[in-house]
């Protein structure tokens, strides 16, 4: 079976951004993407009130490299300093690579 | 006496559950839920009473409702930011959150007079739906100042088209619409489970409060004594108000409490967006942690009794 | 007036709510729970009906109900497959959704001529069981032919093992068997809540109309012109089978709204399973999109206005 | 007859819909909301009327019941252990399950003699209180041996913090505070909606039941025997000590159904943190898989009958 | 700590396939799984309506590579043309290999 | 964009863990973690029924090497006998490495 090497990005982020970052995804050329609502704890301390005041979603884009860059660069200049938010990339295999 | 109201005892449940750190929590689900019903609820409610009478006799106590809402971010952030040395972005925050109202407050007074048998003004949910917004702006534009002005319309969003604010002058206006009989079919959600919902909203309050410790200790006691001494001088001033638009005693209890109050609904989701560099747990520990509690179980009755001195002859 | 109507006031607010993109939404296990409860408070109000009279005084008009259910599809394939150009698969599947029912538009059919107090016949939910499924079969031989007999104890599940399905006829049945002593303590929660209930419903409804709108500019114009066009035709069949029946206005007018009322809860779950090659946005679309909002805003009070015309004398 | 009391059919039709494998489910955060409604319903029920008696009155009943709870264990235990060959800690867990109670097993046993009109003790939900948390003891301590002591502490948190626990206890107190009166403004919804929350709480439960035969297969025929006939030698306990504390025909049959109930919300929870390496779906799959089951279709009605025999006076 | 390298598989799909791809994985030897909901946006557009009737489903497996491949070209076969699902694989060390 | 390389531990394991195993993260130096709700199936059986009896957790905690490590042994002598627990790790490029 023939694979392709893609990158997984994914962004952990107060769920109140999802709007915005899902903006930005589509500006910088994700094809698309998957949400999960989570809780979590980091610098800005623990997430996981309801009310959804300060949940966090976890966000997972399937994409070209570049484009995972282009990304993180991004989401980092615009949201690092003020919101809560973390991103890490890694490698994946996926099949009909033509979709990423 | 207030603290048999069994509703506050659900709060009280809530908050000994979790200094006992039990794993009792309310699916965030039903939280999202529960709230839903009672900004519905509370809007409901006063868009009937606003059917019942010509809009343009409101019109002024609605004006000077809405300074008020104005007035006390105004006075709120020069105590934060000179003498407790905040930040601008966390005062102007905070100073929004305590100029606007808690909804949850609003139905626990309003359950207190109900159990007491003490007339209000039954449009009283229409002050609460006009005091939600003008802290929030004041608020941005002391953070941002006019420059904001080129992304207002991005931030009008943020501010009107939460969900807070969508349901409460929705069911404003539904009930405006519709009607004292119209609302009558869906009278049995909506108004006969109020108390219900209510006290397991409360019960997560609780919950909630007690999560908010930990962050409360980080923001340092000039806080704290802030989240209790601002919502007494802000009762005395809505208290006042009250007295000077001539609302009756009850009128004038739930006024003061309103002004007293500290948004953690409408607020905090407005003002991340509008003010990032604001950090937001100082703005809900101090009004979830503090203020909160103080006025369900303390406040309420402190400023009923003192309405009682301005208004010997109760009303 | 219809638009008075305080449960579709919220409809009105959920769409007004989405198209200002607000935040608001209703947590997916409310929106399951409401769904729900209007499921099993529907099949549960029929079966105490069902519980009152011989199962056989309503065996001919049961049977020419299904046969209305059977009837409706075939006629709407070949519009849309032939008019339309649409794909055998998707045709297939759209007129299995508008030859069964919404549960939804049932219930604001209901509550319409109820607060118009115009009497109905009890027990039509019973129909609107028993529109649910005949209209996927034919859906299902038209996309698959008889080639698809081999599976059909397969497709049995995914048909009559939907939950929705399952709600209503088991509502059904525990009302018939209970019959209505039986379900006094149970009344609070499943009849005396139901407005409000529908009420939430309703208002998630509204968001959910407008997130299809996307879809439905896709879709293309034929689809939002069949989505107008095809209910009303249906509900001039539904109105006259009413008619031949004997029904009483109202209940002719409940038949009419059946008619013209397009499934989205039973049908698209089955139909994904049953023909997955047909594309479920199309249908979801029309059915959300288009004929929703169609049948609870204009429709009902159109195809009230019409039975009157019918029947002069009332009845 | 009992199977005709709705709320049981809610239960019946969870099972079919189970058994056909129907995709029907409750949102977890449905189930878990509306088990939190049934616990708090009941601990306020018991608490209002402790509000209405001396303690003092029913502190010799509620030793009665609590020596009761720690006797049941001690006879579940030897047989599991010895008879049915289970390794201690398996065997410890589930006697600690059979020692306690079962609150949905209570609220049937309650709406089944409330729809007979048979009177029974209003303060029997102290005795479900009561019997909560003995055997979770006598099950640790028999399977720990006092070698646990030094992680008492510990353990209590899992005991007496579970949510189970506390919301009933909450309720319990909220009720007895606030009183009969204090009560009326939350009856909407926590008595009123009760038999119908319930019905909701037994149609998860009979899927529940389904999804537990699987791993009752494997934990082998000799638990099916036990997880019957245990329940009908404990209701045989709790009947008798229910004639000799001389209750009232309703409140022996009540105490006989306690008796023959099998916790599945407090013990597990608290057995699984403090006995690990006892397999939790032996315990489950017994309780939920054949007791509750058992009990509520066919143990009820046959206590009942039993009860009437040692009271053939009928009081 | 020794461990051992052992594929995740990823699949992310409309929930309404969850019996039948549980099926699937079962069949060609998944020794488990993990399920969590999810929303999300691909080629088939938008799906986060409720009354789950258009939520998606993220499915991992961890398991040998030999089975992560055949289920993988199995669950294309049978899903790809008709139903929104995307899947990918990584690599990932385990503790207790023989359990997977 | 500079990335640095860490590692990522995924746990799945019974709900009524959380509050020992976070407590254990933090001992064991973890500077944050994110968790989502999730159901399964393996060797314990499936675990996916309401009020929280049985239903499971995934935990993701982003760190270096050696905490991975150390967390992950920890945890199996702590849990793997008695409870429904599996983990794995793998390799993920960061942004602003100094925080994990
Ligand atoms: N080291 C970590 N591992 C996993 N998740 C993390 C980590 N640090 C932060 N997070 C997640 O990212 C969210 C935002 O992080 P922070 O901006 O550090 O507060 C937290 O609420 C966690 O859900
Ligand atoms: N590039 C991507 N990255 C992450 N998730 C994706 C991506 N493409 C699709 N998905 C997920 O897979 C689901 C089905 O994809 P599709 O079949 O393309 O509609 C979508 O609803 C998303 O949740
Ligand atoms: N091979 C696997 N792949 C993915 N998740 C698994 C696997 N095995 C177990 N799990 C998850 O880990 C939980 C506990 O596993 P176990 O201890 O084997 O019962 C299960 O309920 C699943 O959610
Ligand atoms: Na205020
Ligand atoms: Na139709
Ligand atoms: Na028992």
């Amino acid at each position: 079976m023939h694979t392709e090497i893609r990158k997984l990005l994914t962004v952990i982020c107060e769920a109140q951004l999802e709007p915005r970052v899902i903006a930005d995804l589509e500006r910088l050329g994700a094809h698309g993407y998957t949400i999960t609502d989570a809780r979590g704890k980091g610098a800005r301390g623990s997430r996981n009130a309801g009310w959804d005041r300060s949940a966090n979603i976890r966000i997972e884009v399937v994409c070209e490299a570049a484009t995972a860059t282009a990304i993180a660069a991004d989401l980092r200049k615009l949201y690092y300093e003020n919101f809560a938010m973390i991103l890490f990339m890694s490698d994946v295999e996926v099949l009909r690579a033509e979709k990423f | 006496m207030n603290t048999l109201d069994p509703v506050v005892l659900f709060f009280v449940l809530g908050v000994l559950a979790g200094l006992m750190r039990s794993d009792l929590r309310l699916p965030s689900a039903i939280y999202d839920f529960v709230t839903m019903l009672l900004l519905l609820a509370i809007g409901l409610k006063g868009g009937v009473e606003l059917s019942r009478q010509p809009l343009v006799e409101l019109a002024p106590q609605m004006l000077a409702v809405v300074a008020m809402g104005l007035l006390l971010p105004l006075l709120a952030y020069p105590v934060l930011h000179y003498l407790g040395r905040l930040q601008r972005a966390d005062a102007a925050s905070i100073a929004a959150h305590y100029g606007s109202v808690s909804v949850g407050t609003y139905a626990v007074v309003a359950a207190y007079l109900t159990s007491q048998s003490i007339p209000f003004e039954e449009y009283m949910p229409v002050f609460v739906v006009m005091l939600e917004v003008p802290a929030i702006v004041v608020g941005i534009v002391i953070a941002r100042g006019w420059a904001a002005q080129h992304q207002w319309g991005h931030l009008a969003r943020e501010i009107f088209l939460g969900k807070g604010v969508v349901l409460l002058t929705g069911g404003l206006l539904i009930g405006w619409i519709a009607g004292a009989d119209g609302v009558l079919p869906i009278k049995a959600l909506f108004f006969d489970l109020f108390k219900g919902i209510l006290a397991l909203f409360l019960l997560e309050m609780g919950l909630i409060t007690v999560s908010q410790l930990g962050d409360l200790r980080r923001s340092g006691l000039f806080l704290v004594g802030f989240a209790v001494v601002f919502p007494m001088v802000a009762a005395l001033i809505g208290g006042s108000l009250g007295w000077v638009l001539g609302l009756t005693e009850g009128g004038t209890v739930v006024l003061a409490t309103l002004a007293a109050s500290a948004s953690y609904i409408a607020v905090p989701a407005a003002m991340r967006m509008a003010v990032p560099e604001a950090n937001p747990s100082l703005s809900l520990a101090a009004a979830l942690g503090v203020t909160f509690p103080f006025n369900i179980l303390l406040g309420i009755p402190l400023y009923h009794a003192a309405v009682r001195l301005i208004l010997p002859d109760g009303a």
